[in-house]
């Protein structure tokens, strides 16, 4: 059967034809990226990259207070509360390399693209051609702003009530899910000591972190006389994930060019040089690298 | 240029977002997914309100969005008290159902 | 007076009821109450037969319908009772040496614990027997048939502690309902033919049925008879069934429950009639067994068993006479009758001889028993003389009747029935004279039984004697009466009808001649026995003296074709069950319960790969949509 | 007729006894114990004077359902909780009613705990349990008898399998040495093969709800389940089924009433079931509960669907009748008492199914009675077989011998439900067997011959049994036997008495499922063979007059 084609009508114009092209290749970029990448604040960045974009998009096709939401409330706090999560999980953790499930990813990939060809399909069947544009009910309105508000306070104004309970439903969930329930009497700081002294464990507060003055990060364990690392002064949060900065040979490192700049100031000789690979022999295991969180645990 | 584009770019998009939320294991990176796949269906909305020429598809992606904001809350409220217990993000991790 | 006729089979199944309900306290003197209800019955037998003898022909044949039994759409079963000439006889037969042998049973039985339960078998068997030979219809015939069967059951089985008793008991049983399985196809194609199967209704509207359809009725009937009345092919039983108490051997294996049969073929005569093939089989068969039963008896050496060979023989004869028609009927019910008279008789002698001789049953441990055993002897005797048809005794009447029938049948076939009647005339004067032998004469044979006791011969009991003795007269005098005038035939006419037979022999050449044979098979049996002295242990014998010691070999192949294939048979489909049936349930559990043992993979715990198979879902879905709007 | 609810009564009766027994507090002695096991059995015994009550005020001539109660229960469906009994369902409800006593007091010990060595006592209610379970049986039963809503009935027929599978499951045959594997494969297959029937006629159920609704036969556009109203709208022709759907559902209802029942070759659960449940809930099986499903043949396969009947009747005549012979060879070859008896119920129930299929008054008066007579009869059989084998322990035929020596009332006894087993005229079977053969024969000629063979091989199997544990020499270990004790006997007694009276007088009952049978036979539209040379008038005057008569 031939297909008559129906005259297109409502065709974007060619600037928006050119920014959409822009902005599609944008957005597509930032969602493989998202995908792709192996950490997750960098996921995060590529989202947001494809959030403005498509809020660009928005605004073209007339969605004016939709672009700017999805600028405001989407880029502007999911966003960020996405980053905050992150911090608080830990920047730096990412998938390994090999999946846990066998098949899974090429399944995925196999389904995905049989997913993306049926729905391309869909609307590439659907002969879409005419376009109305929102600009009549805009202006009807008064305006693309005021046209949605009278939607939303009319005709959808029982939907509107409820996503309001659904939010603050949403918000008292978040802080019950978050709370944690003290079990037994807030221990003062005067228990705390007296269990230690009792426990005789560690009487004296734990030992701070950092290197000398050169580090000062709260991830960068102490070094003992001996120069090996002490995990106790590092937070056990970071310990537990595993991100622990071992810095120790780092300085072992610049040692020998402290040294050697310290002499050269004080006109003295300079001994030779020590490795870290010499000096590190026998703390190797403390100072390996942790493993990183995300080993499966099978 | 036929607008009808903006819709294979919501299901590119879309698919993306959902063979994300497959491979992927960081839970947080799963949710972005997630939201990467509601953006893309609010780009179609977006779009159908354009070819319809009224404003309710507008109004169902703002509604969207709004849901999208409180499932993010409670979405990353529940990845914040797993990983208190479990010490990790990886959703591979919370298999507990399984035999 | 017709309301009198349930009470002939009531008062014996009363007996029995209480007998056997009635618990231990009945021990003493139980049978004492079961003779009671069988001379009860016998006394109100005759009270029937004078009141009958008192009326007209027409008017002889009572009814008396009692209700109706089975009350469903088109299928009417009446409980209801019939009296004719041919019933009374039966029923005086039944009853009249049902009671001897109740008497007779007092003494044989008296040292057995069990003696009131063996008393409430014989009352339930007599009301079996009666409700056989009284009912009005197929259906209430066939009760009694089973009753009898079941009766006889019993008593085979009375010693149950001795397996091979049990044993019999079962292939009694078992063989009767082979034969049971014709007569209920016989009822069913009667009622499928007529709607109905009461006697009279059938037997007035056999004409109009076809050829085919009588025979078929007529075939199934001979089939019964031959379960019951242990005819070819189905007599393997008869001689096992010597197991039970003499006095039942007596009763019901020689004097009437085996000649059911023939019963059920001259009752069912206007059937026969109309069906030749029907009458041919049974005239064979008849013929087969007669020779059948005679060979058999030569080669026993257990008294029992030389006298059911004997009593197969004789049934042979009668059945054989019946299928003659006509000119038959009465000389086979005759020679019932005086048969029921001598083998009852030889059977108690049996028993009183094994009575003296510490349950002995081996007639090569016998001898020399006259002396002391005289009345014994003198009545056995006189059984003996009237069974080989020795000229004035009762078998002499009968058997040279049904011999002359046998001629008059006419054609080829007369002559061969006839040659083989004289031939079974002959051996069966050659066997039993052998039993007289071993049994009464020559020297002493005795050993001490394994409980190591002497034998001490010594005379029964009255209570023993006075049955003999009632016999030994009925033995001699029967045939004579009955004889005299024609008045048996004249009795039975109305019912079975009678025709003149026109032998191509005169009445006087069959008579001589069988007198011959008779005489030779004395001779050679005098010959054998008489004059040299009986090996105690058998002697190997000929093929066929062997075959027949194994019943010519009916059992064995019974035993290999029936018993084997039916053992295979069974094992194999216990097997199939097991396996066939049963494993594809099983298989069909496993099969499920492996797939989901496999499915359960699936189930791995991981959200990324339920999240899969959701999207996987999500994509049939969206295809079969997109498909779907295609089409 | 008056508006008391009989018919609910009389099944509500049971099943509240069933919550109250339950309910007891548990039993704090032995002797507590017996005392809780006196109400369920005092509910059984007034269930059974309910039933007598039902069979006395049901008239035979009347209205076909009779005592209908009707109350609305899903209108939406057209589901409707309506109850009516016609002569079957009396007949069989007052089977029931009888059975249910006698098997409470035969398995009076059955569910007690086993002393242990300590001689503590064990205080917990699974006795009492046992019997809760069993009226709950009892009231499923009688429900499924008196229901005439085709949804209600599949919910009894259904529910029933809950209490007989934990009858089942939770109580099996400690006289008999415990397999608790064996018995929860013998559980669990019962319930699975059931269930499975039960699933296929529930499609079947909702087709023919669909078909009503469509062809508006319901009020309101619904459809109906009321079997009242299917069956008139089909005799009207308001009703018609396109043969492939009326085929279509027969089997569905076929099938699951073919597993109950059971039919070959879907008996493979009945042996496994009956061997492992005790005595009494082996009766409860074969004599109570695989009734509802030969009932339900001829209730529901033969009045909603006359012509796949008509279609499908030979096939499952031949199936019958390899079942009976194969059911009898099978007893044959068994070693264990009670699996024997499976098998020859698998036999009888062949002679049932091939009755109701033969399409004759007789057969299905025969079927209906046999019924009720192989009820009665396997009852006897296994009650015995079942104190038999509490003396011994043991349910191997090979572990007895020469029991009637030492008890020879046992013997006697058990040597009655044999020659039951075995329809021996004079006994009640014989009625009906004969009925259900002649009733084959005019319709089939060669199936009824052929189905005689099945008379043969019942006397084998009876005998074989018979002479194997109660004949021959004593054996050491049964030399020790009791006869049968008086609680033994007042079970073993009526069923006895009613096997000899209705064996002689069956007409109360034939009376009152006669009518049933008519109404049947004309919902199938079928009529008995004539007789090929009737009987006239005249000729039987004439018999009369030559001295035949009848």
């Amino acid at each position: 059967m031939i297909e008559i084609a129906t005259p297109l009508t409502g065709a974007a114009s060619t600037g928006e034809a050119v920014q959409f092209w822009i902005l599609a290749v944008i957005a597509v970029a930032g969602a493989l990226g998202m995908v792709l990448c192996r950490k997750a604040v960098h996921s995060a960045l590529c989202l947001a990259g494809t959030m403005i974009a498509l809020a660009i998009c928005y605004m073209a096709e007339g969605a004016v207070f939709l672009g700017v939401v999805q600028i405001v409330v989407y880029t502007g706090a999911i966003m960020m509360l996405f980053l905050f999560v992150v911090m608080l999980v830990g920047v730096s953790a990412e998938d390994t390399v090999k999946d846990a499930l066998k098949g899974q990813r090429i399944a995925a990939v196999v389904a995905g693209l049989g997913f993306g060809v049926l729905l391309i399909a869909g609307i590439a069947n659907a002969k879409l051609r005419t376009f109305t544009g929102t600009g009549a009910a805009d202006a009807k309105a008064g305006g693309n702003v005021q046209g949605l508000a009278a939607l939303i306070f009319t005709k959808y104004v029982w939907a509107f009530e409820v996503t309001g309970a659904l939010l603050i439903t949403a918000a008292i969930g978040a802080m019950v899910l978050t709370h944690r329930e003290l079990t037994e009497e807030k221990q003062s700081q005067r228990d705390l000591a007296e269990r230690r002294v009792r426990l005789g464990t560690q009487v004296t507060p734990l030992p701070a972190p950092g290197v000398y003055a050169r580090h000062n990060a709260v991830d960068v364990p102490g070094l003992l006389p001996d120069g090996t690392p002490s995990e106790l002064t590092v937070n056990p949060t970071l310990r537990a994930r595993g991100q622990m900065r071992d810095v120790s040979g780092e300085l072992v490192d610049r040692m020998g060019e402290l040294e050697a700049s310290t002499a050269g100031w004080l006109g003295r000789r300079t001994p030779k040089p020590r490795h870290s690979t010499e000096l590190a022999k026998a703390p190797a295991a403390a100072s390996a690298p942790a493993p990183t969180a995300e080993e499966p645990q099978e | 240029m036929n607008p009808v584009n903006y819709l294979y770019l919501a299901a590119l998009l879309f698919t993306i977002g959902a063979t994300g939320v497959l491979v992927r294991r960081n839970a947080i990176v799963l949710f972005m997914c997630v939201e990467l796949m509601l953006n893309a269906s609010n780009l179609a909305l977006v779009t159908f309100s354009r070819l319809h020429g009224n404003l309710d598809g507008q109004i169902i992606a703002f509604f969207t969005m709004v849901v999208a904001a409180a499932e993010v809350v409670v979405g990353l409220a529940i990845i914040v008290s797993v990983f208190r217990t479990r010490h990790s993000a990886s959703v591979d991790d919370t298999n507990l159902m399984k035999l | 007076m017709d309301n009198l006729i349930p009470v002939l089979v009531g008062l014996p199944l009363a007996g029995a009821a209480v007998l056997l309900l009635g618990g231990r306290r009945l021990d003493r003197f139980g049978h004492w109450l079961g003779v009671l209800a069988s001379t009860a019955s016998f006394g109100v037998g005759l009270a029937l037969f004078f009141d009958m003898l008192s009326r007209s022909t027409a008017q002889r044949p009572a009814f008396d319908h009692l209700f109706t039994w089975v009350p469903v759409e088109g299928f009417q079963a009446q409980i209801g009772f019939q009296l004719d000439q041919l019933s009374v006889v039966f029923v005086l037969l039944i009853t009249g040496v049902g009671s001897l042998i109740h008497l007779y049973s007092v003494g044989y039985m008296a040292h057995d614990e069990r003696r009131r339960r063996f008393f409430g078998y014989l009352n339930l068997f007599l009301a079996a027997m009666l409700l056989l030979v009284l009912a009005d219809n197929y259906l209430l015939l066939y009760v009694g048939w089973e009753g009898v069967g079941l009766a006889s059951y019993l008593l085979i089985g009375f010693w149950q502690h001795k397996p091979s008793a049990a044993t019999a008991a079962k292939k009694a049983f078992l063989v009767n309902r082979v034969g049971d399985i014709g007569l209920s196809i016989a009822i069913m194609l009667m009622f499928s033919t007529f709607g109905t199967f009461a006697f009279g209704p059938v037997f007035g509207a056999a004409h109009t049925a076809s050829q085919g359809t009588l025979t078929g009725i007529g075939l199934m009937l001979l089939l019964a008879a031959c379960g019951k009345s242990a005819q070819v092919p189905l007599q393997s039983w008869l001689g096992d069934a010597m197991e039970g108490p003499t006095p039942v051997s007596a009763l019901i294996h020689a004097a009437t429950m085996v000649t059911a049969g023939v019963y059920l073929i001259t009752r069912s005569s206007a059937i026969f009639n109309l069906a030749p093939t029907a009458q041919l089989a049974t005239v064979c068969v008849g013929a087969v067994t007669l020779l059948f039963g005679a060979i058999v008896g030569c080669a026993k050496d257990d008294i029992k068993k030389a006298l059911a060979g004997s009593t197969m023989s004789q049934i042979g004869y009668m059945v054989m006479a019946a299928g003659l028609g006509p000119i038959g009927y009465v000389f086979a019910i005759m020679h019932l009758v005086t048969h029921g008279f001598f083998k009852a008789g030889l059977f108690l002698g049996a028993g009183s001889v094994m009575h003296g001789m510490n349950d002995e049953v081996d007639m090569r441990k016998y001898g020399g028993l006259r002396s002391y055993m005289p009345l014994t002897f003198v009545t056995f005797g006189l059984g003996y003389l009237a069974i080989i048809g020795f000229p004035g005794l009762s078998g002499f009447f009968s058997k040279d009747k049904i011999i002359e029938a046998a001629f008059a049948h006419g054609g080829t076939e007369g002559w061969i029935l006839g040659c083989a009647a004289l031939v079974g005339a002959a051996v069966t004067a050659f066997y039993m004279t052998r039993v007289m032998l071993m049994t009464f004469f020559g020297e002493k044979r005795w050993q001490p039984d394994a409980e190591g006791h002497e034998p001490h011969p010594h005379e029964s009991p009255k209570t023993m004697g006075i049955p003999m003795v009632v016999l030994s007269i009925g033995s001699v005098g029967a045939g004579a009466l009955f004889a005299w005038n024609s008045s048996f035939v004249n009795w039975l006419t109305p019912v079975t009808g009678h025709e003149e037979g026109h032998s191509p022999l005169s009445s006087w050449t069959v008579s001589g001649v069988t007198f011959a044979v008779i005489a030779l098979g004395v001779l050679v049996s005098w010959l054998m026995y008489g004059r040299q002295p009986v090996p105690a242990t058998p002697p190997v014998g000929s093929l066929l003296t062997r075959a027949a010691r194994r019943d010519l070999l009916q059992d064995d192949f019974n035993h290999v074709v029936l018993v084997g294939g039916g053992t295979h048979l069974t094992r194999f489909l216990v097997y199939l069950d097991a396996k066939g049936f049963d494993g594809v349930v099983n298989g069909i559990a496993a099969a499920v319960g492996g797939t989901s043992g496999r499915m359960r993979k699936l189930q791995n715990g991981y959200v990324r790969s339920y999240a899969l198979s959701m999207f996987g879902g999500a994509l049939v879905l969206v295809a079969t949509t997109l498909l779907m709007r295609a089409v | 007729m008056s508006s008391f609810p009989l018919l609910t009564v009389a099944a509500a009766l049971p099943a509240v006894g069933a919550v109250l027994t339950a309910a007891l507090p548990a039993a704090t002695s032995a002797k507590r114990r017996d005392v809780n096991k006196v109400l369920p059995l005092g509910v059984s015994v007034l269930t059974l004077v309910l039933a007598a009550i039902v069979a006395i005020r049901f008239k035979p001539g009347g209205a076909r359902y009779q005592m209908t109660e009707y109350h609305s229960w899903i209108s939406d469906f057209g589901i409707g909780y309506s109850l009516g009994v016609d002569g079957i369902a009396v007949v069989l409800i007052l089977l029931t009613a009888v059975l249910v006593p006698v098997v409470m007091l035969a398995s009076w010990h059955d569910a007690d705990p086993v002393a242990n060595d300590a001689g503590t006592f064990e205080r917990n209610r699974r006795t009492q349990g046992f019997f809760a379970l069993i009226l709950a049986v009892e009231a499923m039963v009688v429900l499924s008898f008196e229901a005439t809503d085709v949804f209600l009935f599949y919910v009894f027929f259904e529910a029933m399998l809950i209490p007989m599978y934990f009858l089942i499951g939770g109580f099996g045959d400690r006289t008999v040495g415990e397999d608790a594997r064996q018995r929860s494969y013998a559980a669990v297959k019962f319930l699975l093969y059931n269930l499975l029937g039960g699933l296929i006629m529930l499609a079947a159920v909702i087709g023919l709800y669909v078909i009503t609704a469509k062809q508006g036969i319901g009020t309101d556009g619904h459809g109906t389940f009321d079997l009242g109203t299917i069956t008139q709208a089909l005799a009207s022709g308001k009703l018609h089924f396109s043969p492939v759907a009326e085929k279509a559902l027969f089997l569905g209802f076929m099938f699951a009433f073919a597993v109950k029942a059971p039919l070959w070759p879907l008996h493979t659960w009945l042996p496994n079931a009956m061997g492992e449940a005790t005595p009494g809930v082996a009766v409860l099986i074969t004599a109570v509960v695989d009734k509802v499903g030969t009932y339900a043949m001829l209730r529901f396969c033969l009045q909603l669907f006359p012509d796949a009947s008509k279609t499908f009747g030979p096939a499952i005549l031949v199936l019958s009748l390899i079942g009976i012979i194969y059911g009898a060879l099978l007893a044959v070859g068994q070693k264990d008492i009670k699996r024997l008896i499976a098998y020859a119920s698998i036999s009888h129930f062949g002679f049932i199914i091939m009755g109701i299929f033969a399409m004759t008054s007789q057969g299905q008066a025969g079927a209906t009675l046999y019924m009720v007579n192989h009820g009665i009869s396997t009852a006897a059989l296994l009650l015995v077989a079942g104190f038999l084998m509490s003396r011994r322990g043991s349910r191997l035929i090979a572990d007895y011998g020469g029991v009637q020596k030492v008890a020879p009332v046992l013997a006697g006894t058990f040597m009655i439900g044999g020659l039951a087993t075995l329809s021996l005229p004079g006994l009640a079977p014989f009625v009906s067997e004969f009925l259900v053969l002649v009733g084959t024969f005019t319709r089939y000629p060669a199936i009824g011959i052929i189905a005689t063979i099945g008379i043969v091989l019942a006397a084998l199997y009876v005998l074989v049994l018979y002479q194997r544990t109660m004949t021959g020499p004593v054996k050491p270990e049964v030399a020790g036997f009791r006869d049968l004790h008086a609680r033994e006997l007042v079970v073993v007694t009526p069923l006895i008495a009613l096997l000899l009276f209705l064996g002689v007088y069956p007409r109360p009952i034939a009376d009152i499922v006669n009518p049933a049978v008519r109404d049947t036979m004309s919902d199938v539209h079928r009529t008995d063979p004539a007789p090929a040379h009737p009987i006239t008038a005249a000729q039987v005057a004439a018999a009369n007059s030559q001295g035949g008569g009848q």
